[in-house]
């Protein structure tokens, strides 16, 4: 049991948020809203320095593999509301980290940052579970995908389809011939499209076991990012109550606005709690499916009502695009929905009701 | 006690919905989202419609062409419109026209309300300052009178709909040696004098709200609303009222409406999962415990008395739970209940779900805080000291 | 439309608060608690009163049978804790009404405050739509009811069951031989029974729309006594918090315990509007489930959030069985399970969900 | 950052929990029961046994005759227990025990701690007024100084366990000029000193606790605990200590088990209800969410730090999810919900959701309210100016 951060994790986070505040200018992040680009340029300089290295194991050249490392960065990525695919670059990169002459060919180029493989996973129903793109015999796939977070801006999807009944993971180069993105608009402004595949040739992965290692991983990382779109709101938000006046005293020295921010940390730490808890399992190997769940949940659920408050406090000053706060609601409450919404995954807890709390 | 409609409200609420379905046009519709209801010529024809057929009036006294009827025609009025998302002057006829009425003279009840009435005139309201929110009384935006004119000069914001209005509802300090509360004045100031800028504030809704600013603006004395320096009770009074248009359950109810429409054409599967009826219950009921609430608020108003707490309730009400049903109907239909409109087709319902929890915010501290509003309860409501 | 009381209501109301008021100690409510009786004595003032005969309508000796005017009672007689069967003598006698003969038999009695006869209707499952209760052909009854409110002290009950597959209400006389019942103790310390029945002779009360027409009722008017609870702790709660200090004020001068109350007025507010509106549609015929369960769905999730923060602003004086606070929390909570509790009520709506919102 | 418990932690776990199955009769839990852990024969055996294998003092000094194991190994022993609902000591052991290590002199460690570890020592807490709840600097039991003695007079409330307690953790006022937080002292008297008076005050849980009365009690100078006039501090240490015994999750989880046992025993048909399953899960998601907290705390605690906000978040976080849960339990059962123990067999769990709902609003504002806890985070969790 350690719940502190070790050393060299407060190392990297110390340098990481040193960095991104240095080279993320939140206006560089509205232009690219408003072209729903990603910011290619800030991609290469984070894989320069080594960071995503650290989604994959050292023995392929990366730096480490902890689950938990990768959330420590996911998380202060979020909280700069960063337009990077690194959530998706680390899911997809190491469920290729497997596949052997795959692996050895691509992680190179991944960790260089010119390869950028993303997940293609959800169908028309919007369900993890139900996964019916399936391959001709041939290995090409012809068919659509849909919430490709990335999608348009990526050199690779790893595709959830099925082949000869079984369901596993496929490779495909979106340079191609067949490959088409129709570009969505999710609340979060970040890059997402619909997929459109006409006999694209792909290659094998993984199995249904990747797959569904790719769902549990993405599904934390996602609670993450709420985390982060949250504590961001919070930190905002102490900030302006401690300077905002009204009534002739600092908004922040009322007790409704007091209770409003404990409840808001309250909210956050046991979601933050519950994320590492279930990247530390993802780690020991000791992971369940209703542990990843809870910890969706408490971060999906806790997202719109702690971002809420914070533009509560906030008032109309929030609510204008000059302020950044927007970026963190909008953002966190899409994230609430990506890789599993509260519905899906308190789903996924109710059918494991009734085997103890041996969590305990 | 009787919670029936009687059947005159009936047949006004059929007729008005058959009104609305003839002209709800997709041009309309977007003159509407364009110009936030501040004008357009097929608005003000709608209005036109609506004053002929005397549904801006029909609550007022007759002496003022009115027809005196129980102001719960105009709640029905009101939630009608909200539903459908169609114009009917909003703040300017809710807020603004009663206290014309009740505090303007003769003189400018001829002047403003007809024009109100037809759609023609549209008052952007001036009262938050940089510095002044729910802490009104501290405004220091000032008017200095110079002979006839009032020389106005200073800086508002969220004056929304500014640009597209013909009136600025404004609350100026005319006496800066006054206490706080006294010294303040409401003066109208139609929006092409001279000295008046409008700078619009982009918002994370899509729209715009404006920040205003004043430089030796002179209007006419005679455009004070009531007495000089006795402004503030005038801004309750509006205030009060602008809380019970907050309080409406029409767009409420919509969203709720739209998503089981959704659910049961493009999702049968979800409509028919027990967990997601379940979670569509608890949300109705929520609408239901609200909807009593805004009726209690309308009654009162319609028996002659003044909601004070019942106001604040309803307007606590209303606004907490617009920002949990849009929440709740985005959870609901999972990552496509994140989709904007301009996602086209994959939106379901055009994206209103996901719009609806992007505007929220404004209403639970637009029109006073709730925090504001949940103290007034606890004084005015449960007699606990302020 | 009218939501104030008329003038014939508000005298009933001023009538009878000011006759619980006199009448009524609270200690002798303690006494009652402790030997699991029933305020027999306050039963035969109130039918003095005349004051039952509002649940009847005036053709058979009652005094209106208005919905409404029997809920304001009923809520007066739970703001005052006291401890008679008004719900259960209300909708079994309203039942009984429309049976002919036997009404005109029994009627009189009711109204003097001698013939006390309460519902019997839930079996083992806690159902009121599975009941299994039959009758022989000799039309005696042999089973079991249980949650009979009043069960041990009324002189018949008016039980649901079958007879060759149809459901009705079935009265059968206490005194008789046969009926044995085994006292509960609920959390709402009102006196509550198993009824066993060996071979009791019944007769015939109404058939299923009599028993749907009790469940309405008896689910709206459990709700009101939710309502009464509460208001009653909101009550005694804004005047305790008057005149208790901490801190050198009173404790009702710090926002977050102004927030509770508002918070609680909201909540009863809403309860409150919800019942009337049920009873008046039962009284212009327009009652349909959804509303009745709507009602009771929001006055039973109420309850336990506005008596427990009745509770938090009362601290320890609010726990001590001296102070009368105890009343309402427990009665409230008992209620809110009693007639459909939340859940069931919920269910109800859900069942219906689909059908618009027609209820504007 | 590790989330796992380490093999030695997991052994421990196993073998306390063999440990209280094979002693959990029927008769322990009714003497617990009928002397709230207070005293009883059968409660002074578990604890020497306790006390015997070196769990009360494992994670002592080694000074004191302790192991200096990690305080996670007390955590895991009160959450133990607690899920249990076995005798350990409770707040004597939490909580006075911790204060006297850090404020008592050697005599008074030498004098208390070996019979608190044994049991056969129980301390009352001596705080609350009639007028001093919350806000307890306010208290006015006065001791005066009379030679070698203390004379005490006056009056505590809520002074739980006092009849059946050896001793009195009292706080007193030692300096009657001094300001309010300065001139307040702790003193320990033994409960059987001549001049203390117990009276029951019952509740609506069906326990009691006492309100005891203080006339010219006398106890020597030396009970004192720490510095005269300096007792402040130590109270809010032990009341820190308290919070965290408040956030135990042992009790709530084992509510939701017995609760899914029942269900799946009793009633199959409804934990085969989706809508069933999913307040199920609900509810687990929020003892997870707690549950994190409460490991947090401890987590802090173990390295040698003190949780303020943390230990704040736990108590509000466990407090209102016990109310919550009860109450979603009793729903759950319907009518079967609002049992009472009395009801026999045809109580779901022996009444226990019935019981702790009733039990629940004491945790809400017992050792400090959770409004001031509140307050608590938001200055120190948020550095907000108190």
């Amino acid at each position: 049991m350690n719940l502190d951060l070790d050393e060299t994790q407060s190392l990297l986070r110390e340098t990481v948020r040193g960095f991104l505040e240095d080279e993320v200018r939140f206006d560089r992040i509205r232009e690219l809203e408003a072209e729903q680009g990603w910011d290619a340029g800030l991609w290469k300089s984070l894989c320069e320095q080594g960071w995503l290295g650290i989604a994959f194991d050292s023995a392929l050249a990366g730096e480490g593999g902890s689950a938990v490392d990768l959330g420590l960065l996911v998380e202060d990525f979020a909280r700069r509301a960063v337009m990077v695919p690194i959530l998706e670059v680390a899911v997809a990169g190491r469920a290729l980290q497997g596949s052997g002459a795959l692996a050895e060919e691509l992680l190179p180029g991944i960790l260089a940052g010119d390869v950028v493989p993303v997940p293609a996973i959800l169908e028309q129903t919007d369900r993890f579970d139900v996964i019916d793109a399936e391959l001709e015999e041939d290995g090409t796939l012809t068919g659509e995908k849909i919430f490709v977070d990335y999608g348009q801006h990526a050199t690779h999807h790893v595709v959830a389809a099925r082949r000869a009944g079984e369901t596993g993971l496929y490779l495909l180069d979106t340079s191609g011939q067949g490959v088409r993105t129709e570009p969505l608009l999710s609340i979060g402004r970040t890059p997402v499209c619909v997929a459109h595949y006409d006999a694209v040739p792909t290659r094998f992965v993984a199995g249904a076991d990747g797959l569904a290692d790719m769902i549990r991983l993405g599904r934390v990382l996602a609670a993450i990012q709420c985390v982060g779109s949250m504590q961001q709101s919070l930190d905002a938000t102490v900030a302006y109550a401690g300077v905002r006046e009204q009534f002739g005293k600092p908004i922040g020295s009322f007790q409704a606005v007091k209770h409003h921010l404990a409840n808001m940390l309250i909210r956050v730490s046991s979601a933050r709690l519950l994320c590492y808890d279930a990247l530390s399992a993802l780690d020991s190997g000791m992971a369940d499916d209703v542990r990843i769940a809870a910890a969706k949940a408490s971060a999906s659920r806790a997202a719109p009502e702690v971002l809420m408050l914070g533009h509560q406090i906030h008032g109309g000053n929030g609510v204008i695009e000059e302020n950044d706060l927007y970026f963190f609601t909008l953002r966190g409450k899409e994230r609430s929905l990506a890789w599993g919404s509260v519905e899906e995954c308190l789903d996924i807890m109710a059918a494991g009701v009734g085997e103890g709390l041996d969590f305990l | 006690m009787e919670f029936r409609w009687e059947p005159e409200y009936e047949a006004f609420r059929i007729e008005l919905s058959a009104f609305i379905q003839e002209r709800r046009t997709p041009e309309l519709l977007r003159e509407y989202a364009e110009t936030y209801g501040g004008g357009g010529e097929l608005i003000r024809r709608f209005h036109e419609e609506i004053d002929e057929r005397g549904w801006m009036k029909m609550c007022w006294p007759t002496e003022y062409g009115g027809e005196g009827r129980s102001m719960l025609y105009q709640y029905l009025f009101v939630e009608e419109m909200e539903y459908w998302g169609m114009p009917y002057g909003n703040l300017t006829f809710t807020s603004i026209a009663p206290s014309i009425l009740a505090w303007g003279n003769e003189d400018q009840k001829k002047e403003y309300l007809p024009g109100i009435f037809r759609g023609e005139l549209v008052f952007a309201l001036g009262y938050s300052e940089p510095n002044a929110g729910t802490d009104l009384a501290s405004l220091r935006t000032r008017a200095e009178r110079d002979g006839d004119e009032w020389v106005i000069n200073g800086q508002k914001i969220w004056t929304s709909l500014a640009d597209v209005s013909t009136h600025i509802w404004l609350a100026v300090r005319t006496d800066p040696d006054a206490r706080k509360h006294a010294g303040i004045s409401i003066i109208i100031v139609p929006t092409d004098t001279p000295g008046v800028t409008i700078r619009p504030l982009y918002t994370m809704y899509g729209g715009h709200t404006n920040e205003t600013f004043y430089d030796d603006v002179r209007v006419p004395v005679h455009n004070v609303v009531g007495e000089v320096n006795r402004g503030w009770p005038i801004i309750m009074h509006a205030l009060n009222h602008e809380r019970v248009g907050l309080a409406a359950t029409g767009g409420i109810a919509r969203i709720y409406d739209q998503l089981v429409e959704y659910l049961r054409a493009e999702r049968p599967e979800r409509l028919e999962d027990p967990v997601v009826r379940r979670r569509l219950a608890e949300l109705q009921l929520e609408i239901r415990e609200h909807r009593v609430l805004a009726l209690q608020n309308a009654w009162i108003i319609s028996q002659g008395r003044t909601p004070i707490a019942e106001a604040s309730m309803a307007k606590i009400s209303a606004t907490e739970l617009r920002t949990r049903l849009a929440s709740a109907a985005m959870d609901i239909l999972g990552r496509y209940g994140g989709l904007s409109a301009e996602s086209g087709e994959h939106a379901p319902f055009g994206g209103r779900a996901e719009w609806s929890f992007r505007l929220s915010p404004i209403f639970r501290f637009g029109g006073g805080t709730n925090e504001v509003m949940r103290d007034i309860v606890a004084a005015a409501g449960l007699g606990l000291a302020r």
